[in-house]
């Protein structure tokens, strides 16, 4: 099983591989968010399978961190500012 | 018989990441790309979760495996939201 | 010697130097920001590598903490350098 | 297969991890070069999760992924983006440019130069047998630690004096940049989707957070992740758009600012006048005392990453600092 | 009395709590804390001349496992110079800063600076010391910023980016020792430290982190900006003992924790560096326009001279002449600590009362403010290190270090210093002595000039004098 979890992850990577491409190219800022979001889920991804190969229950711990702040990047950078005089 | 349909539901899993991945790099516009990537890496971090899950007795557990999937599904409609609309808000020029 | 230790820290110094090179060559203040976080990066890459004793033995714990402390310490220096360059901006806005 | 699968996956992590920090400084677009940061810091919290080090990436999920970004994010927009290339600094000539090109190549070539000795040393460090005094050490006293897990008892207790001078460190950050101005005016309400979204986020996030601070005791996590995560949770109602993000103002915020300074000296200088070493807990004691030090310290690091966020002073708390700032000064020689 | 080291932190750290929670009292709370403060150095001190050094194992845990506190005669007479300056600096901050809002974002960081300094000059834990490193640099920074305006802010912004860039290089440092030796406690690590790979990069790495932060010639670029536009107190602690903390650190990595490590090229280099400071911090000083940029060039020479002592302390051998040079060394940075501070409070007090600091526009200072013109007199003494001035002795054993061991080329460069340093003093007393036909009323106010007055002295008049009690602390050693 762990072999299977481990090319799992191996999977997984690849797939971040191919968001990192989408992040360096871009063009535009809204390709590199959507592909920073394809990096997150991948990498909450690995953490789950990560939890059972090394048998680190607290990765699952780090997992559920990620994904409850993967909007928190998305709205950082949509949000708009006021100014001093709205 | 656990362990073989968890493995089958993990590695559909890894497929549509990868069917995902693959579509953010090769799809030509920002919302053809936005539609296929949402659909596809919900999905499989859904069949993951579900697989691993399968692998764990403790219940704690597999609550938390269902949150951790539950808040990627409410994270990624709402990026995937805001994210075209400041597309849209940009093209519009205001 | 571990392959996965040797390999982790080389990034680790890899990040180093970019970072340095980073923060002394960039005009704008952000990115100099970024790049001195990037290098503080690349130490704890280091430390966490030097920490690590293989798949199923446990990490020395001294390293890991030394990260944590060097953590909240970078986000310190980083708020405030932030602080600093936007009062900057106003600064240079009004004069 | 095993590690031959686990030697392919860090070689493709650490590509990426370069890729990523190369890429980030490559640009001078400020917002791309903070997006590739952010993605910087994901894949850091996979690595660190592949180097079994569970809590520096809690930490670093809960500040790389959340807070730095939206830090960075927040200063980055007042400037105009993609920076013109060093405008603002010295004008330069023609001549200056070719010096500026030797320049740039003379660093470039020492920072290779330092990665290069660097990385000599680091593999005569590691040819050597690993040290293990000290992690041997740590497991023999860890019983009378007064928790069981070991980073957490190297902070809170082997090492406590490091995590009371970094507490005053981040509070040290936070009075910088209250001295500095006020905070900024926050961010116009970001829709109903996003809205929906925190009003059950914001409560996972503060359960999240008590948990970890729990948690520390046994397994990864403790103050430091629990206080990120609530700080977290204010940050994403501040970019929903609210005003009121659950920090008191005044008196009140200046006691939780000094809160976790103030619970670890106060135990420590009374351990001190009680006949035992400063920060020398005793070890049936030991648990309970790390426990209110920590819940103080998660309090005092929320509220102090919040206000780094929000960037100064909240209004209504102090006499119109900005304004009266020009000291008057009477000429008379 | 075994307590001491850590009541030397945890008084200022509990004060800057108070001042922080009470800002209506947060002078009173600041000068309280002082006074003990102070008493404790003393009582430090008063401890390790009778009973030799202390060390404090905090959390009674061994060194290795937890952090320990060292204090040996050079860090207990740093200590006191610390506390004896910022006391002086904190009676002056209080009438300086008038507003209760200024006095309010003031004294919490000034007391945060002063835990850092204590915590940093004690510390005797690799890792404690990158975090102590980056609280002064994080205070000293919000500290340089306080003055508001555009200058203050862009200066004290490079200022924290330099520092920052410097403890990350330390820290790199720290984690290569780790890998290599698996300990942190400077007094293990200077039994088990070898020369080799390992020893020298991190050696390395972590020196050019400090010396970016002790602003050594051609690191210094950050410097005089920074500590000429910070409000007059600030400017005379971080000239005076900020700068000097992070050259203490060299100090005892080169000597004490890595002194078999190092090798002569590289102790000549930093004695090259130093030359150039010398020589060219006192260049621009004599060139210098304004007051306060004509004392923080200064600043830049005279930790040039410190690092001239590196090659003449590795080239004697261990014995009562290598001896008397490393007290001549601690003579020459407390007698500077003292006078540039006193400097730079009676700088303070003149561009309060003439509202300029314009050295070309200084005639009938001595007029209109006799008491402050003598203290900046008596540092000037102690700056060109003339007799009886602590910097004089210092300077004498330097002369007599580089004839001992034939490097007569550092005699040459310190003769130069020194009489550069000699012209830009008298081109400013030149100034302030100049004649004016209708000057202003000779103005005395006590609680503002008195601390500047006592420092100055201190440095041109009791160290001096008190040179046998110096040397015969710094022997204790751990």
């Amino acid at each position: 099983m762990t072999e299977l979890f481990m090319l799992s992850a191996l999977g997984l990577m690849l797939s971040l591989f191919l968001g990192l491409l989408r992040v360096l190219l871009g063009p535009g800022i809204g390709d590199r968010m959507l592909a920073t979001q394809l990096i997150g889920t991948s990498g909450v991804g690995m953490l789950l399978l990560f939890n059972e190969v090394f048998n680190q229950p607290a990765l699952l711990d780090v997992a559920l961190l990620l994904a409850l702040l993967a909007a928190v990047a998305a709205a950082a950078f949509t949000g708009q500012q006021k100014t001093h005089h709205d | 018989m656990i362990n073989i349909l968890s493995s089958i539901l993990i590695l559909a899993g890894v497929f549509f990441y990868l069917a995902g991945s693959i579509g953010l790099l090769r799809l030509p516009d920002l919302y053809s790309r936005l539609h296929a990537l949402t659909k596809a890496d919900n999905l499989g971090l859904g069949l993951l979760i579900a697989g691993v899950a399968l692998q764990s007795q403790d219940l704690l557990i597999m609550l938390k495996l269902l949150l951790v999937w539950l808040s990627v599904l409410a994270a990624s409609a709402t990026s995937a939201h805001l994210i075209a609309r400041q597309a849209r808000r940009q093209e519009t020029g205001s | 010697m571990l392959t996965t230790q040797i390999l982790y820290a080389l990034a680790g110094c890899v990040l180093l130097a970019l970072g340095v090179r980073g923060a002394l060559l960039h005009a704008s203040v952000l990115l100099r920001i970024v790049a001195i976080n990037i290098m503080g990066a690349g130490v704890f890459l280091l430390l966490i590598a030097v920490a690590y004793r293989g798949p199923g033995l446990a990490a020395d714990p001294v390293p890991h903490a030394l990260v944590l402390t060097g953590i909240v310490v970078a986000v310190s220096a980083t708020a405030l350098a932030l602080a600093l360059a936007r009062r900057l901006q106003v600064e240079r806005d009004d004069g | 297969m095993n590690s031959a699968g686990l030697i392919v996956f860090d070689a493709l992590l650490l590509l990426s991890i370069v890729g990523l920090a190369w890429a980030s400084l490559a640009t001078t677009d400020v917002r791309r070069s903070i997006i590739l940061f952010m993605a910087l810091g994901l894949v850091l919290a996979v690595a660190w999760g592949r180097l079994l080090a569970p809590d520096v990436a809690l930490a670093e999920a809960a500040i790389g992924a959340g807070l730095s970004g939206a830090l960075l994010l927040a200063a980055a927009h007042g400037q105009p983006s993609p920076l013109p290339p060093e405008s603002t600094n010295a004008p330069r000539n023609h001549g200056a440019a070719g010096m500026g090109m030797v320049l740039r190549w003379a660093i470039t070539l020492l920072c290779a130069a330092l990665a290069g000795t660097l990385v000599w040393a680091l593999l005569h460090a590691f040819s050597n047998p690993q040290h293990d005094m000290l992690p041997r050490a740590i497991s023999a006293n860890l019983a009378a630690s007064g928790v069981s897990n070991p980073v957490t008892a190297v902070l809170l207790n082997f090492r406590a004096y490091d995590t009371l001078l970094e507490l005053a460190v981040l509070l040290t950050a936070v009075l910088g940049t209250f001295a500095l101005g006020q905070a900024t005016p926050g961010y116009r309400p970001a829709g109903l989707v996003f809205d929906g979204l925190v009003r059950w986020l914001v409560p996972v996030l503060i359960l999240t957070a008590g948990y970890l601070l729990w948690a520390g005791a046994h397994a990864p996590g403790g103050a430091f992740q629990a206080g990120a995560t609530l700080a977290a949770a204010g940050v994403v109602l501040r970019l929903a758009g609210r005003t009121r993000i659950g920090l008191p103002v005044g008196f009140m915020l200046r006691m939780i600012m000094a809160a976790g300074v103030g619970v670890f000296l106060l135990v420590g200088l009374t351990l001190l006048l009680l006949g035992r070493p400063f920060l020398g807990y005793p070890p049936a004691w030991a648990g309970s005392l790390i426990l209110m030090i920590e819940t103080a310290a998660m309090f005092s690091i929320a509220a102090t990453l919040l206000l780094a966020f929000l960037g100064g002073q909240p209004e209504s708390t102090d006499v119109n600092a900005v304004a009266n700032r020009q000291r008057e000064e009477d000429p008379r020689c | 009395m075994a307590d001491t080291p850590i009541w030397l932190v945890a008084l200022p750290l509990a004060g800057a709590l108070a001042a922080l929670l009470l800002p209506r009292l947060a002078t009173a709370a600041a000068i309280v804390t002082g006074l003990l403060t102070t008493v404790a150095a003393g009582v430090l001190l008063f401890g390790v001349a009778t009973q030799g050094a202390l060390h404090y194992e905090i959390g009674g845990w061994t060194a290795g496992l937890g952090i320990m506190l060292r204090a040996d005669g050079l860090s207990t007479l740093l200590l006191l110079m610390t506390a004896l300056v910022v006391l002086a600096a904190s009676i002056y901050a209080s009438t300086y800063f008038r507003k209760t809002y200024e006095r309010a974002r003031f004294w919490p960081l000034w007391l945060l600076l002063w835990t850092s300094l204590n915590a940093l000059l004690l510390s005797g834990d690799l890792f404690n010391i990158y975090v102590t490193l980056e609280l002064l640099g994080l205070s000293a920074v919000a500290l340089a910023s306080l003055g508001g305006k555009r200058a203050a802010v862009e200066a004290a912004l490079r200022y924290l980016l330099v520092g920052l860039l410097g403890s990350m290089l330390f820290l790199a440092g720290v984690g290569l020792i780790y890998a290599g030796y698996g300990t942190l406690d400077l007094t293990v690590l200077a039994r088990v430290l070898e020369p080799g790979p390992v020893a020298w990069p991190a050696l390395a790495l972590m020196s050019s982190g400090l010396l970016l932060k002790t602003a050594l010639f051609p690191l210094h670029f950050w410097l005089p900006p920074a500590h000429a536009s910070a409000p007059a107190p600030v400017s005379a602690v971080l000239s005076a003992l900020v700068v000097k903390a992070a050259f203490y650190l060299v100090l005892r990595l080169w000597l004490d924790v890595f002194a078999n490590v190092i090798t002569p090229a590289s102790a000549n280099l930093l004695g090259l560096l130093g030359a150039g400071a010398v020589l060219w911090g006192s260049w621009q000083a004599l060139r210098a326009e304004r007051l306060k940029l004509l004392a923080a060039y200064s600043t830049v020479a005279q930790l040039g001279y410190l690092f001239l002592f590196f090659p003449l302390l590795l080239a004697l051998p261990a014995g009562p002449d290598r001896d008397l040079a490393a007290g001549g060394l601690a003579m020459l940075a407390l007698t500077h600590g003292f006078a540039k501070a006193g400097l730079f409070l009676a700088i303070g007090i003149i561009q309060q009362r003439c509202g300029h600091d314009t050295i070309r526009e200084l005639d009938g200072t001595a007029q209109h403010l006799p008491a402050t013109t003598f203290a900046i007199a008596l540092a000037g003494v102690a700056l060109v290190g003339l007799p009886p001035s602590g910097a004089f002795l210092g300077k004498w054993q330097l002369l007599a270090g580089a004839v001992d061991t034939g490097q007569w080329w550092w005699l040459v460069v310190t003769v130069a210093g020194s009489l550069l340093a000699a012209a830009y003093i008298f081109r400013v007393l030149g100034h302030a002595f100049g004649h004016r036909p209708y000057p202003n009323q000779p103005v005395t106010v006590a609680r503002e000039e008195w601390p500047a007055l006592l420092l100055s002295a201190m440095a041109a008049l009791v160290l001096g004098l008190a040179g046998a009690p110096v040397w015969g602390l710094l022997e204790i050693s751990t």
